[in-house]
């Protein structure tokens, strides 16, 4: 780490404050269209207005939505992320209790995908154009072709359901063996690696073609270095940068794309708490789980790049 | 910032789209005959549909394979082929119209970026990163509950969030060939901002995006099965074909056919776009690399 | 003796199966142990192509369809991919013509040498290392212990190409392929590298082919010459004997091209006395710009230059001497930090926006490289059309006339107009690039290394079209190049720049003798010459520099001060240099007067251009 | 997500379900009468209850000891978010009722035929159905340790009236108009009104007690069989036997494991893969699933539950009666019946009261799919040929399903239907009873008088359809004060009559709740308020492993 490591760090640091700047008031903008708000939302159906309107004072409600953002701005700022409306608890904690099923859930997957995309990727650049790599890239489409609920549901329904192999249910606190955990986890980290690995393989590939192609490689070749040896000592160093940035943009996907997964599997991440909080009109939670899968888009691309920068010396040492 | 580290994420990307390649040609002409296919389809499967799309035929449901139902009946009891034929008709029309809006935006975004002063470039930047950053089923979801679900809706949803991926690619492809000499002629030339993006940057960016265009098409396709998981979709009686799946969902563990077919329709509209795709860029690939 | 090296009507296809066109037809040669043979010729005439095929290499898309490689006992075309992978980087190794590219970026460069026979077995690691460090010390690298721990960005071009060559040598080959190796150096560091690869292969006693396009650098390296062109041998003998005598007329063509100043001179009476542009003290750079408003990296310090109408004024200098940023502040692509620019008694604004149309038409700017410098998605026709309609609004059978009239200015066909420039040619492309420029009817054409990404036959015609079209229009050019016989074949006045500064400034005639610069010394007599036995002859660079103590933390300081050969303890490194005028009317930036610096030249300079004709 | 349903249930008595239940079961005529009888003991004058109206299923009372105690289920919901509670007053969901029994006690208590029995109360007085006095148990601790007294009572009823709260039912709660706490056990309510019902309403879950003046209510201390081991909203609860709940050998659960999963299908999966015990909201499609697995079985019960057609009478085309009486006959009840519910429901005749219930009249005739004669209405409307859109959503249960099969029948009657489906989200608050076609879905209200008043009345807040009627207000009104059960049946006959022939409101079926769960669950039952035993089988469900 040096200086200018540092000096990017810092500059994508101010770029990622003002990015989150925007996100916020982007979603502030769309949630402000949104129908009802949360005093209605959390007295439901048959409220009447006056209880409404108490509810709306309780909370604020009755501002005007300039002044509740920059109130709850000011808030953030000072590291209070607010209260959750809908239940009164402080939104950190509410997040609190999520993330790490989050991060397990989104650990898990990248254990086996990336891996696998990383052999699936190199395997179809080392016989580029042949049968192996026909086959491979069809079978990455074929896996992202079915949607994504169907993957599961057809999963769970083959593999728990019939087979009663894998649970169908993947929020377990009593995990104690690994085998135990294997059959918790198993099958959304399924679904997740059908999502996933298939973009992941291709930039892979397609980053270490590019490579191959170097005059480097070429030199290689003719100072008489095996295939194999050529792929992995010297074009995958080199195309570090490219893969880290498709697998960061792939991992970014597992922290708020997988709604879908998490409903399926009755899993407690931070994108079904999004769904509620929106569905809640739980402002000071939305932005918080949009802050929070925005800045770890930005670290996660940051931390792309600077995997880029240890991965060539040239930038390392600058 | 270090140039090459700012350029080399979208500038990779790029080069990575373009050389996403390389399959034989005959993979191509598969993709490339899906795809007219389902084209055909979709332009005229609603007239080829032997019953209206919400009428209930048949009492029993999820039926297989009959010469009355060729795809069996749907949930309801409504027959599956004039579903998916209607249905074919929104998952294309609604993918195409949306690919290439966000294309287009995407694009001009990125043209506009490139011509303008950095603090512009910049804005527009941080603005797309912002979206990109926001996962498209959220944004999906908080568009319908805050404008309600159309057509229109959906379309704009799938727009805005691939409109920062076009415009991520367009522009690293843009600022390689803004740094080329003939656009610094042209600029010593005298020339205005709109001629140089449009008649010396645009023309020669017009294939890798319209490459990234019929990927984000692929993408589009799934973005709207997994809203429909969501709830979100056309109205009915009408179903985009991730509704179909969705809706017969029930029918999975009868091995319905009617999950069976849309789902297989999905797949082969994704799949054929991406040889199709592919196979282009190759043949584009090797007929730049060739001079 | 045995011939070592036998190629027997060697051909390789190119193209997909069915489609394929030959790019080699048949080619046969011999080499005998300890020989060196050039393969020559220019770009598409197949040599390295034939010369990875000595390795039984053919790059993507084509194939060795034929003949004999017989390298020692080998016959390379008839084994498998495993038994070359055993005999590349071991008996027969490559030296390729960018070291930059050719090594891996990521991996350190004693790591990439020994990695080779450490593979083949050649040896321990440190039995390799011990070896590679030995060639370091032949090959004159600085610090040959160190050197090898870093990593390729950290050497220099010219160093990089020597490790390379230790990297070929370590496996003691029987054969050593050079492609180009030198070609993307410049002159001066050229020169270094030549001397060292020739030491290293007479004391081995290597055998080796040379691929190359320049007979300069040829006649200094080979035994044996082999002109090649379209994939086929035109001639082949030795070395003296294809320089005195050339048998084919394309020969003798690439030899007549080899020099242009030799057969190209500027016309006279086209200067007129009225300045056109003055740029006085000028300096700029790229980077973010501190607080005085100057930027982090200055690329050009203090420049002041005159062009008067219709001169041409040459700029040398070597690559990063800040020649290329010269014209791109002149153009308007960047605003300078300092000082003003002056064109025909107006100032010229320092960014686009503050030009006017009038300015923009009458400074017009031809790149290097014509592949990028024309739109490919446009029209020739189109190319044209767009500065005529632009500022004279021409249209219609007008536009079409005028069209007509430039592609005849510049030489091409009229049916020429309706082709896309990848249809076109290397030299072809550059014409059109000059008619777009011509388009305009300007005042000043900023030529940028026009001649440079062409084939030497090629470039001297289009600076025979620059001069025939500067007697014609009475047009100025301000022509930045790194060639010194390119630019003494066009200008009238020619400014040397190095690391950013004016170093010499002179009429075309005061370059022809010494007293110089001494900088323009080393550039000078670092262009190879036509005959054999110069390389061992020539100064340029011979011997010690002088010692010098610490430098005074002066950013003034002379910037040639580390290569300088004349150099002074305690002035050089302690004051700046100031500008004076040498007797000839040149002006210098240097601390040694004219007398001193003839003194020190004159020993050494043996020759003077145009000897060798 | 998709079948996010949040309609609170008020259910302020007992009456028409329980007979209507009751008939079901094949329970002789005699005893209904007897039952109804003593309902009409209370509700007449002054009375007490103190158990007597459950001796009648008195095999069937909640006592100990038939069960086997231990173990440990895991049950699904239908629907979770961070927005779960625990406070009683806040409660929306299925899965909130659910939570709430398990940790709460109310007054009195459902049994299976939705007669109110005693709980925390040991005995009900009343004097001229206004003047209320409760006496407490005296042997009851809250799970903190604390005793049962009446202050903890009247704070768990006052606190409803304070809009602050966020009670669900604070309308229902207007009418007490004091609450006191006349003694250590004893509290007092005085109605504003008369109300017979109140023992039914106190069964409400709204109204369990909590300890006074609790502010948290994640701990959830309560008098209930099970206390807190853990809960996250939006993410599960689990329940540990309360070891000293007041009612000997029960339960005999040692933990409940509560969570929620949104997506039908996956519910079912998790079911049949042996992940849960119970499901609830099982879509009639999945019943042969899980009836084809040995190891579960469906649980169906029909409820008073039914999604309707709204059609607004105070804009056109509503306004004009053709118009409403041809959507009323362009419902095809048998096809909705089969093709929605797969059988699993009743067709409806435009009116709330449920067949089989009390005070259902028989004598109505069915309104039958006509599209001949809606087509000759329209016609006469002068509108053959409009088109309209129409609002579903799959927050009303079946209503997509619903609208685009109306769709396809107005099409015969050259009638053109857009069919909006909007999301769940918000759809309550914003579409519902807003458009001039639009669906909505009402819960079981067992009573036909809150039934009528809260969606009939002409001043209702949600008078779905805007109907205007006096002579059905004069009716509700008169129908109130009746102590005669036979002139009271007339009235509300004649309601129905009212309301099938002119209001905008056309009730295709009345849907069933449908239940799965695992063999191993022993003591399971079907409640007609809800799925889950009416939310409380925690107490009474075993595991028979």
């Amino acid at each position: 780490m040096n200086s200018h490591t540092l000096w990017l760090i810092c500059r994508r640091f101010g770029a990622g404050v003002v990015t989150l700047l925007i996100v916020s008031m982007v979603v502030f903008a769309i949630t402000a269209v949104l129908p009802g708000d949360a005093a209605q939302q959390s007295l439901g159906q048959f409220a009447t207005p006056e209880q409404v309107a108490a509810l709306r004072l309780k909370l604020g409600l009755d501002q005007p939505g300039v002044l509740r953002y920059l109130h709850w701005l000011m808030n953030l700022l000072t590291g209070d992320m607010g209260q959750s409306v809908s239940n009164a608890m402080p939104v950190g904690e509410l997040m609190a209790g999520r993330v790490p099923n989050t991060l397990m859930l989104a650990g898990a997957t990248a254990l086996v995908s990336v891996p696998l995309a990383l052999i699936l990727g190199i395997g179809s650049a080392m016989g580029r154009g042949g049968r192996i790599d026909s086959c491979l890239s069809f079978i990455t489409l074929a896996m992202v072709a079915v949607p994504e609920f169907l993957v599961a549901t057809l999963a769970v329904l083959i593999f728990a359901v019939n087979l009663g192999w894998l649970s169908a249910l993947s929020y377990a606190t009593d995990i104690t063996s690994p085998l135990q955990f294997l059959r918790t986890y198993a099958l959304p980290v399924m679904t997740l690696c059908c999502v996933i690995v298939a973009q992941m393989a291709r930039m892979t590939r397609a980053a270490v073609i590019d490579q191959l192609d170097s005059p480097y490689v070429e030199m290689a070749r003719l100072k008489g270095v095996s295939p194999i040896r050529i792929v992995l000592r010297h074009a995958l160093p080199n195309a570090i940068g490219p893969i880290a940035n498709a697998i960061a943009l792939s991992l970014s996907y597992l922290l708020g794309g997988v709604v879908i997964v998490e409903t399926i599997f009755n899993y407690p991440g931070i994108a079904s708490l999004m769904v509620d909080a929106v569905t809640n009109r739980d402002m000071a939670l939305v932005q918080a789980c949009t802050m929070l899968f925005c800045a770890a888009y930005l670290a996660l691309v940051l931390l792309a790049d600077l995997c880029a920068i240890l991965s060539n010396p040239r930038l390392r040492n600058q | 910032m270090n140039p090459l580290i700012a350029k080399s994420r979208p500038a990779s990307s790029a080069l990575a789209l373009a050389k996403v390649s390389g399959n034989p040609s005959w993979l191509g002409l598969v993709g490339a005959t899906v795809c007219v296919i389902w084209l055909l389809v979709a332009l005229f499967g609603p007239w080829l549909a032997p019953h209206p799309v919400g009428e209930v035929i048949s009492d029993n449901i999820f039926e297989g394979f009959s010469l009355a139902h060729p795809f069996g009946t749907d949930y309801l009891g409504r027959d599956m082929l004039s579903r998916v034929l209607v249905g074919a008709r929104f998952t294309v029309g609604l993918s195409l119209v949306a690919a290439l809006l966000a294309s287009f935006f995407g694009t001009g975004c990125a043209l506009l970026s490139v011509v303008s002063p950095k603090w512009l470039d910049e804005i527009i930047s941080r603005i797309m990163d912002a979206f990109i950053s926001i996962p498209s089923k959220m944004l999906a979801l908080i568009m319908v509950s805050a404008f309600g679900s159309s057509v229109t809706l959906l379309i704009c949803t799938a727009v805005i969030s691939y409109i920062p991926g076009s415009f991520r690619v367009a522009r690293s492809m843009a600022v390689n060939i803004e740094a080329l000499e003939y656009v610094q002629v042209a600029r010593t030339r005298g020339e205005g901002k709109l001629y140089v993006a449009c008649r010396e940057i645009l023309p020669n960016m017009l294939n890798p995006v319209l490459t990234d265009l019929g990927l984000r098409f692929g993408y589009i396709v799934l973005l709207l099965s997994g809203m429909s998981f969501l709830g979100l979709g056309v109205q009915p009686p009408d179903a985009d074909l991730g509704s179909l799946v969705r809706e017969n969902i029930g029918g999975l563990n009868q091995g319905a056919m009617a999950i069976i077919i849309p789902a297989l329709a999905i797949g082969t509209l994704t799949i054929g776009v991406n040889l199709l795709i592919d196979y282009l860029s190759s043949r584009r690939g090797r007929r730049s690399g060739g001079h | 003796m045995t011939q070592l090296i036998r190629v027997e009507d060697l051909r390789v296809v190119a193209g997909d199966p069915g489609s394929e066109v030959e790019i080699v037809k048949g080619v046969s040669f011999a080499l005998e142990k300890g020989e060196v043979l050039a393969l020559i010729g220019e770009s598409g005439s197949g040599k390295t192509t034939i010369a990875l095929a000595l390795l039984g290499y053919a790059r993507r898309g084509c194939r060795l369809s034929g003949g004999v490689v017989q390298v020692g006992e080998h016959d390379m075309l008839a084994l498998n991919e495993k038994q070359l992978q055993g005999l590349r980087g071991n008996r027969v190794s490559y030296i390729a013509q960018s070291a930059a590219a050719a090594f891996n970026p990521a991996k350190k460069l004693l790591d990439q040498v020994v990695e080779g026979p450490l593979i083949h077995g050649l040896g321990t690691r440190a039995e390799l290392e011990a070896k590679a460090i030995g060639l370091f010390r032949d090959l004159a690298l600085p610090n040959p212990e160190r050197i090898g721990r870093r990593y390729p960005h950290q050497v220099s071009g010219g160093q990089l190409q020597r490790v390379m060559a230790a990297m070929a040598l370590i496996s003691d080959p029987l054969l050593v392929v050079l492609d180009e190796p030198t070609t993307a150096l410049d002159v001066t560091t050229q020169i270094d590298v030549l001397r060292a690869f020739k030491r290293v292969v007479r004391e081995r006693g290597a055998t080796a082919v040379y691929v190359s396009h320049d007979l300069a650098v040829v006649a200094q390296m080979a035994d044996q010459i082999v002109v090649l062109n379209g994939g086929q041998i035109l001639e082949q003998s030795a070395t003296a004997p294809l320089l005195k005598a050339p048998t084919h007329e394309y020969t003798r063509s690439l030899l007549a091209a080899a020099r242009p100043d030799t057969g190209i001179r500027p016309p006279c009476g086209v200067a007129e006395e009225g300045p056109l542009l003055t740029i006085t003290g000028l300096t700029a750079g790229y980077g973010n710009k501190n607080l005085h408003g100057m930027p982090a990296i200055r690329v050009l310090e203090d420049i002041d230059l005159t062009v008067r109408r219709g001169q041409a004024i040459g700029v040398i200098g070597e690559s990063g001497s800040g020649k290329s940023t010269l014209a791109r502040v002149v153009a308007g692509l960047l605003t300078p930090a300092l000082g003003g620019l002056t064109f025909d008694g107006q100032p010229l604004g320092g960014s686009l926006s503050e030009r006017t149309p009038e300015q923009f038409r009458r400074i017009q700017m031809v790149f290097q490289n014509a592949d990028t410098a024309l739109n490919p998605m446009h029209s020739v026709a189109n190319i044209l059309s767009r500065p005529l309609k632009m500022y004279f609004g021409l249209k219609g059978a007008a536009l079409q006339a005028r069209i007509g009239e430039l592609l005849d200015l510049v030489r091409l066909p009229r049916d020429m107009a309706e082709r896309r420039p990848n249809e076109l040619s290397g030299g072809q492309k550059q014409r059109v690039n000059l008619a777009r420029a011509l388009a305009a009817k300007p005042d000043l054409i900023l030529c940028d290394e026009v001649t440079s990404a062409l084939d030497t036959v090629v470039g001297a015609a289009i600076l025979e079209l620059l001069r025939d079209l500067r007697q014609q229009l009475g047009v100025s050019y301000l022509f930045i190049s790194h060639d010194i016989s390119t630019v003494r074949a066009l200008c009238d006045d020619i400014v040397v720049m190095y690391s950013g500064h004016k170093v010499h400034a002179g009429r075309r005639e005061s370059f022809a003798e010494a007293p110089y610069h001494p900088y323009t010394d080393l550039l000078i007599h670092s262009v190879p010459e036509l005959r054999q036995g110069w390389l061992e002859t020539c100064g340029a660079t011979h011997g010690e520099l002088p010692p010098i103590g610490e430098r005074a933390n002066l950013p003034e300081l002379c910037t040639f001060l580390n290569r300088c050969p004349v150099r002074v303890d305690g002035l050089c490194n302690r004051t700046a240099p100031k500008r004076r005028t040498l007797d000839n009317g040149s002006e210098i930036l240097c601390h040694r007067d004219g007398a001193d610096l003839l003194a020190t030249q004159r020993g050494v300079t043996t020759t003077s251009f145009g000897a060798y004709a | 997500m998709t079948d996010h349903k949040d309609t609170p249930e008020l259910i302020s008595g007992p009456d028409s379900l329980r007979v209507f239940e009751g008939l079901n079961r094949g329970m002789s005529r005699r005893n209904a009468l007897q039952m109804l009888g003593l309902a009409g003991v209370a509700a007449a004058g002054a009375g007490s209850l103190f158990g007597s109206a459950g001796k009648l299923f008195a095999e069937e009372a909640t006592a100990g000891g038939k069960g086997k105690p231990g173990g440990k289920i895991r049950v699904a919901g239908m629907s979770s978010s961070t927005a779960d509670t625990l406070d009683p007053a806040k409660g929306a969901l299925s899965t909130d009722y659910a939570r709430h029994y398990m940790f709460y006690n109310g007054l009195t208590r459902f049994d299976k035929h939705l007669v109110p029995q005693l709980e925390l109360a040991e005995r009900i007085d009343n004097v001229d159905a206004t003047l209320w006095t409760i006496t407490l148990r005296k042997d009851v601790t809250f799970h903190n340790g604390k005793g049962l007294s009446a202050a903890d009572v009247v704070f768990s009823l006052s606190r409803h009236k304070d809009p602050l709260t966020g009670s669900k039912v604070m309308p229902l709660m207007e009418q007490f108009a004091e609450i006191k706490a006349t003694g250590p056990n004893e509290v007092q309510i005085r109605l504003s009104a008369p109300n017979a019902e109140l023992p039914s309403i106190l069964a409400v879950s709204h109204l369990l007690i909590v300890p006074e003046g609790t502010t948290d209510f994640n701990k959830g201390i309560g008098t209930g069989p099970f206390t807190v081991g853990e809960f996250k909203p939006g993410v599960r609860s689990v329940a540990v036997r309360n070891k000293n709940y007041w009612k000997p050998g029960l339960p005999y659960l040692d933990e409940i494991e509560f969570i929620a999963i949104a997506d039908e299908p996956s519910r079912v999966n998790a079911l049949l893969s042996g992940d849960v015990h119970m499901i609830n909201e099982v879509n009639p499609r999945s019943t042969t699933r899980i009836a084809a697995s040995p190891k579960h079985r469906v649980v169906d019960a029909p409820s008073g539950n039914y999604t309707d057609l709204i059609i607004r009478q105070d804009q056109l085309p509503g306004k004009s009666p053709e118009f409403t009486q041809a959507m009323k006959l362009l419902l095809d009840r048998e096809q909705v019946k089969s093709a929605v519910f797969r059988g699993f429901a009743v067709v409806g005749n435009d009116h709330p009261i449920a067949p089989g219930s009390r005070y259902f009249n028989t004598d109505l005739p069915q309104t039958v799919y006509d599209p001949e004669k809606a087509k000759f209405l329209l016609k006469k409307a002068g509108m053959e040929s409009i088109t309209m859109p129409v609002m579903a959503s799959p927050a009303a249960t079946g209503s997509v399903d619903i609208a685009v099969l109306l769709q396809q029948s107005a099409k015969q009657a050259g009638l053109k239907l857009d069919v909006n489906r909007l999301p769940s989200d918000g759809y309550w608050s914003n579409h519902w009873m807003k458009h001039p076609l639009s669906f909505g879905n009402i819960n079981p209200r067992p009573n036909a008088d809150v039934m009528f008043s809260q969606f009939f009345q002409s001043k209702a807040p949600w008078n779905e359809s805007g109907w205007q009627n006096d002579q059905f207000d004069q009716l509700l009104m008169l129908a109130r004060g009746e102590t005669d059960d036979a002139k009271r049946a007339k009235m509300y006959g004649d309601m129905q009559t009212l309301v099938h022939d002119h209001c905008g409101i056309g009730v295709p079926v009345f849907i069933s709740n449908i239940d799965g769960v695992d063999q191993r669950i022993k003591g399971y039952d079907s409640n007609p308020l809800g799925g889950f035993m009416g939310y409380m089988f925690a107490e009474q469900v075993w595991l028979d492993a």
